[in-house]
C-alpha cells in the first residue's frame, strides 16, 4: 500500500465540535432511553451509549456530499454526520414532520440530502448498498466517498467478504467502518467470531486501520488518512475501532430476557470508566482548547437542542397513514 | 387441559422432542438466551451440541440445516425474524426445496424452521413481514401457522417428527396469550384445518394471526343476526382444502383473512381455490381481508391503517352477507 | 415493423436506452461476452464503465443496485436464471421492495432487474423457476413479463426510464422466436394488458411464455366452435384487471395460464380477483393450467409432463365451456 | 497450526488406482462432449477435462463414510467418490435407472449411499452444506469428514466466508477444496477475485495448502495431511488446487458466444501439455510403477466400463414421469 497520509489532528474549533457532536447523541438518546422505559415509544430502540467517538470522530471528517450507511443502531450515525434531531425525534415518535414522515421509526432514519442512505434493521444490509453508491460516485468521479458503518456481528455476513472484493476489484472510493463492541445482540464476538476482523479485510491487500473507538482523536486521525486515500484513488480502507455497548442491545431487553444476563456489571462499569465524552472533555481541558465552562455552555446548548427536538416532536402531528399508498412508489399506487 | 402462554407451548414442545430423540439439534441466532423465550432452558438442559448459538449469517444457517439432516439429524432452525429468511432464501428455494426430487427421493430433509412474522407493534418493514405465501410457492416445503397456544405445540412436535421441511411460523405478536394446552402427549396433524366456531351464513378462513381478529368480527356479526362460521387452516401447504370447502357449499360465502400482503397472497390462493372447484357453491364475491400491497409502516396509526383488523373483515363479511340471512 | 428476435429485442432496448441516457449502467455476471445475447456489444459501444462484468456474489450485487441508484444512475442489473435472484434476495426484499416507504420517500429507486425464467429445455430444479408470484407479493416491485419481441423491447425501455425497480423477466425459452417489432422509438406503458385474440366464449389469461401455448390452444378451441379470448396482462405489477375483468364480464369463463407452481401464484392471485370484482359475471369456475408444486424435473418427458401445454390449456377450456357455447 | 502429518505417496496399488480413476472421468466426458456436440443428451453439461487430477487426488484419501459436496462441474466429484458410472450415464441421459432416476440430471448427480452429497446447480450452493454435514459429524464422533469442492468464482461468493467463520469455530471435520481453473464461465479470475483466495482461509487462522492441481499426488498428499488434522480435531484445512478447464464453460458454448472469445488457443494447448493423466502416467512408467502395457490394460479396462455404461444407458427406460409426485416431499403428495 501507500505510505499514510500526515493527518493533522482536529483543530481547536473542531476539538469543540466534536465533543458537541458527541454529547448531543448521548444526550438525544438518554431521552429516548427514558421515553422507552416510560413506554412512551412506539416502537424498540437501540440505542449507542458508549461509541459516540466513532459516529462523531468518522462522520465529522465527511463532506455533506459523502455517503454512510447505517445499522440497527443508527441514532449516532444520523445526527453524526448532520441529520436534524428535531426530525430525528419525530420520526422516534412516529410524527408526520418525522425525517421518514414517521413511516421508518428508529431502525429507518435517514436523510438524503445530508447523504444518510439510512440505518437499517438488516444487519449487514447496508454493506452492498454503500458499495453501489461508492461505484456510482467512482463513475461520477465527483470526488465523493462512501462510509459503510457494521458492526462486530455483522463482519460475520458473507456480503462482508463480497464488498471487500469488489471494492477492492473496482478501486470504489469507500472506507468500512466496523463498530466492535463485543457483541452481537446477547452473544459475546469470541462465540461467533474467528479471528481478527481486520484480517479479513486485510486478505483483500488494502489498507486497515485499528484504532481505540473510545478515542475520538484516533478515530479522526484514522479516518482523515482513509479518506485521503480513498480520494486519490487507491481504493477502499478498512477501519476497526474498538468500542462497547453501554445499554442493553435494545432498551427494555432485561424485561425480554427475564434475567437471562450476558455480561457483567463490573465489565460495563470498566468501560463506563472510559467513556469517550469524559475523556475527550479532559483531554480539551487539560490540552488548554476549553475551560469547564466552556464544555458547560456546550452541555447547556445541547440540553437546548434536545428539549428543541422534544417540543417540536411534542408540538407535532401524528403520522399521515394515508401516505402509505403515496410512498410505497413513485408516481405509482401499489 | 392447562393455561400455557403461545410462547411457553412451543418452548414445551421443543423440551418434549429433544427428550424423545437425542438426534433433534437446535441452532440459530441468540436460540440461547433466547429473547422470543421460545428456546428458553434448553441450553441449560441439553448442552451446547445439541443447542446453540449461531454467527449472524442466515445464508449459511439455511444450507447448514440441509447438511445436518443429511448426516442423520433432525434440525431445528431458529431463524428469529421471518424477514430474516430472505437472507437466507439461497438455500431455502434452491436447495431444500428442490434437493428430494433433484436427487431422485435419496435425500429425507427433517427440517423445522421456526421464524416469527408479522406486524402490529411498530416494528416497521424489515421486521413485520408475513412470508407465508412465498414458502406455499417454492413447492418442497410444509408451511404450518399455529394460531393457538395448543395447536403451536402440537404442530411443532409434527413438524420436528416429520421426514420433509417445514416452515413453522410464530406469530410474533401473540407469545404472550394464553390457551388452553391438552396435557400430556400430543401431535396435531398437517392438513387439518379447525372449524374453531360454526355458522350458517359465511365463512371466515383466518390464517394464523388473524384467527383472532376473526372471531372477534363473528361475534360481532352475531350481534348483527349473522352467523359466521370460521376455519383455521392451521396447516397452508398441505393445506385442507376439503374442510374449506365443505364449509362454503354449507353458506354459500368466504371471507379470506390474512395477514400477507395481498397480491399472490395465501388468500388468493385460497379464494383462487374457491373460484374453482368451490364455484358451484358459492352464492357472493370471495373476499380478501389482507395487507395492502405496501411494506409495514411504523407509525402506530399507520399500521393500523393497513393490518387487518376485526372492523375490516366485519366489513367484509358485510359486504357479501344480506343482513337478513 | 422489422422482424426481430426476442433476445435481438432486448439489446435494441438496451442499446437505445444507454444511447439515450448516460446514467444508465449495466453490471452482472458475464454480461460482457453474454450468453443470453441480450447484452452483446454493449462493452465495445459503451466501455467499462457502463457495462461491466462483476464476480459471482448476487447478494452484493441486488443491494448495490440500490446505492447506484441513490448515487443517481438508472441501474440494470442482470441477475442470468432467475433461480439466483433467491441467492440475493435479502437485498431484493428487505431493501429494494421497501426503501422507498422506510425513508418516507426520500429514496427514489430507478432499477431493473433483467432475469431468465421458465423451463422447458432441461435445464433442472435449479435453472427453471418462474418466481413471478414471490415478486408480486413483495409489495414495492414492479414486474414485467414480456412475451413478444415486440413488448419485451417497449417494456424494457419503459422499465429502464421508470422512477422505480422493475423486475424484467425473460422468457429464458423464447429467446430465438421472432416478430415484428415497430420501426423507431417506441415505449411500451406498464399495466396495460394486450388482447391478443378476440373472443366470445372464454377468456384465456396468459401469462409470458405461456401466450404461445395459450394462442395454440385456441386455434384448437376454435376448430371446435368455441371461440377464446386470450389476453396477455404484459405486467403483472401493476396489473390490468380492468381489461381481464372486461373480457370476463363478456364471455363469463376463465382459464389463467401461468408457469409458475400452482400454489400462491400470479395465476391464483387472477383468479382470486374474478371471484371477488367479476364474480357476478362468472358463469363457470376460474380454472388455472399451471406447474404442479413441484420442482423442474430433467428428464424432458418427465418435464413435459409438468409442463402447461397446448393440450392442458385447451382441456382445461373445454371443462368449462359447453361445446355447443 | 500444528505440525504437518507425514503423508506417504500413494502405494503402487494405489497410484495405478489414481491413473485408471482419472482415465475412467476423462473417458467418461469425453463421451458426454461426443452426445452433446450429436446432440442427444437432453441437458446441457459443464465437463471437468484437465481437472481430474483433483477429484481423483482428493477423494481416493476418503472413506465411503466421508461426505463430499460438488459443483456444476461434478462428474469428476462423483466418479472420483466412487459413484456408478452407469447410474452416472443413465441419469445424464434422463433414464429412470438414473442415480437421481432422471430427475436431476447432469448438475445434479448425487449418491448418498457413497457420501455424495450431490452435485449443484449454484454456485457455492454445496459450501453451507458441507458445513451442515461436518457439524453432524462432529456431534456424532464417528471421525468421518466432509470434504466441499468449489471454484474459484464461488470463492466470490459470501458464504465462503461464513462458513470458513463457522467451521473454525466449532472446528468443524471440514476440508474446503478450491479449485481454481482461472475462470468463471467466460470472466478471466483476475477480472473479478481480488488478492488470493487462501488468504481469505488464512484470515481465519486454519491450515491452508496450494498446490498443484494437475499433480496428482501433490493433491494426494495435501489431502491425506488435511484429512489427518481435521480426524484429529483440530477442525478445517484449506486446499487451494490450481489447474485449468480444457473444455468450454460448458458444451455449446462456441455457438452461444456467437464469436466471442475470453481465452486464445496458446493458453490451451500449454495446459494440454500439463494434462494430469499424461503426466501421472509418465511418472509411473518412469519410477517403474506401471509398464505401458500396464497402462494401456487399464485404459482397455476403462473403455469398456464406459462402453458398458453406455449400453446400460441405452438399455434403460426414460425416466418415469409420475415418479415426480412421489418424490417432492417423502411420504406427502405435492
Ligand atoms: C439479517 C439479520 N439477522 C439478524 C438480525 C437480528 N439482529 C439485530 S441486531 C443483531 C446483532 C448485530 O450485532 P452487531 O453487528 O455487532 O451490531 P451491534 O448490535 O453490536 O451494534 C442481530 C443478530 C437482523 N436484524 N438482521
Ligand atoms: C448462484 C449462481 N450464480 C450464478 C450462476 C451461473 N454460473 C454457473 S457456473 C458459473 C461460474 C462458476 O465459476 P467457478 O466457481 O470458478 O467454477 P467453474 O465453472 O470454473 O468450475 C456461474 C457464474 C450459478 N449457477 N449460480
Ligand atoms: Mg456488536
Ligand atoms: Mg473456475
Amino acid at each position: 500500500m501507500s505510505q499514510p497520509t500526515e493527518v493533522a489532528g482536529p483543530t481547536p474549533a473542531q476539538a469543540l465540535a466534536l465533543y458537541e457532536r458527541m454529547l448531543l447523541i448521548r444526550r438525544m438518546e438518554e431521552k429516548l432511553s427514558a421515553d422507552s422505559a416510560a413506554g412512551v415509544l412506539p416502537g424498540a430502540v437501540h440505542l449507542y451509549i458508549g461509541q459516540e467517538a466513532v459516529a462523531a470522530g468518522v462522520c465529522m471528517q465527511l463532506k455533506e456530499t459523502d455517503w454512510i450507511t447505517s445499522t440497527h443502531r443508527g441514532h449516532g450515525h444520523f445526527l453524526g454526520k448532520g441529520g436534524d434531531p428535531n426530525a430525528m425525534m419525530a420520526e422516534i415518535w412516529g410524527k408526520k414532520t418525522g425525517i421518514c414522515k414517521g413511516m421508518g421509526g428508529s431502525m429507518h432514519v435517514a436523510d438524503l440530502t445530508k447523504g444518510i442512505l439510512g440505518a437499517n434493521g438488516i444487519v449487514g444490509g447496508g454493506l452492498a448498498i454503500s458499495v453501489g453508491a461508492a461505484f456510482g460516485e467512482k463513475l461520477s468521479g465527483a470526488g465523493h466517498v462512501a462510509v459503510c458503518f457494521f458492526g462486530d456481528g455483522a463482519s460475520n455476513q458473507g456480503v462482508f467478504m463480497e464488498c471487500l472484493n469488489v471494492s477492492t476489484l473496482w478501486k470504489l472510493p469507500l472506507v468500512f467502518v466496523c463498530e466492535h463492541n463485543h457483541f452481537s445482540e446477547f452473544t459475546r464476538a469470541e462465540q461467533v467470531t474467528a479471528g481478527n476482523i481486520v484480517d479479513r479485510a486485510k486478505a483483500f491487500g488494502i489498507h486497515t486501520a485499528v484504532v481505540d473507538g473510545n478515542d475520538v482523536e484516533a478515530v479522526w486521525k484514522a479516518t482523515g488518512d482513509a479518506l485521503a486515500r480513498a480520494r486519490r484513488g487507491e481504493g477502499p480502507c478498512f477501519i476497526e475501532a474498538e468500542t462497547y455497548r453501554i445499554q442493553g442491545h435494545m432498551e427494555f431487553e432485561k424485561e425480554l430476557l427475564a434475567g437471562g444476563a450476558y455480561r457483567n456489571q463490573q465489565e460495563i462499569d470498566s468501560w463506563v470508566a472510559r467513556d469517550p465524552i469524559a475523556r475527550w472533555g479532559g483531554k480539551l481541558i487539560e490540552s488548554g482548547v476549553a475551560t469547564p465552562a466552556k464544555l458547560e455552555e456546550i452541555s447547556t446548548r445541547v440540553a437546548g437542542a434536545v428539549a428543541d427536538a422534544v417540543s417540536f416532536s411534542e408540538r407535532s402531528e401524528p403520522a399521515d397513514p394515508e401516505l402509505v399508498f403515496d410512498l410505497m412508489f413513485a408516481g405509482q399506487r401499489p | 387441559m392447562a393455561r400455557r402462554r403461545y410462547t411457553q407451548a412451543i418452548n414445551d414442545a421443543l423440551f418434549e422432542e429433544m427428550e424423545r430423540d437425542p438426534k433433534v439439534i437446535v441452532f440459530g441466532e441468540d436460540v440461547e438466551l433466547a429473547i422470543f423465550g421460545d428456546t428458553r432452558g434448553l441450553l441449560e438442559r441439553f448442552g451446547p451440541d445439541r443447542i446453540r448459538n449461531t454467527p449472524i449469517c442466515e445464508a449459511t444457517l439455511t444450507g447448514m440445516a440441509v447438511g445436518a439432516a443429511a448426516a442423520g439429524y433432525r434440525v431445528v432452525l431458529h431463524m428469529m425474524f421471518s424477514n430474516f429468511l430472505y437472507t437466507g432464501f439461497d438455500a431455502i428455494a434452491n436447495q431444500m426445496a428442490k434437493l428430494r426430487l433433484m436427487t431422485g427421493g435419496q435425500l429425507e430433509l427433517p427440517i423445522t424452521i421456526m421464524s416469527g412474522y408479522g406486524g402490529g407493534r411498530s416494528n416497521a418493514a424489515q421486521h413485520s413481514d408475513t412470508p407465508h405465501s412465498l414458502l406455499m410457492n417454492l413447492g418442497g416445503l410444509n408451511v404450518a401457522v399455529p394460531a393457538t397456544p395448543a395447536d403451536a405445540k402440537g404442530l411443532l412436535k409434527t413438524a420436528i417428527r416429520g421426514r420433509n421441511p417445514t416452515f413453522f411460523m410464530e406469530a410474533s405478536g401473540q407469545g404472550g396469550t394464553s390457551g388452553e394446552v391438552p396435557e400430556g402427549e400430543y401431535t396435531t396433524p398437517f392438513g387439518k384445518a379447525a372449524v374453531v366456531r360454526e355458522g350458517r351464513d359465511l365463512t371466515i378462513v383466518a390464517i394464523g394471526t388473524m384467527l383472532r381478529p376473526a372471531l372477534a368480527a363473528a361475534k360481532q356479526l352475531e350481534e348483527q343476526g349473522i352467523s359466521a362460521e370460521v376455519i383455521d387452516p392451521r396447516t397452508l401447504v398441505p393445506l385442507d382444502e376439503d374442510t374449506i370447502l365443505r364449509s362454503v357449499a354449507k353458506t354459500g360465502r368466504a371471507v379470506v383473512v390474512d395477514e400477507g400482503r395481498d397480491r399472490a397472497s395465501a388468500a388468493s390462493h385460497i379464494a383462487a381455490i374457491l373460484a374453482d372447484k368451490g364455484f358451484a357453491t358459492l352464492k357472493a364475491p370471495v373476499k380478501r381481508v389482507t395487507v395492502p400491497n405496501v411494506a409495514m409502516p411504523y407509525a402506530p396509526n399507520a399500521e393500523a391503517r393497513v393490518f387487518p383488523s376485526e372492523e375490516h373483515i366485519a366489513k367484509a363479511a358485510l359486504s357479501i352477507t344480506p343482513v337478513a340471512a
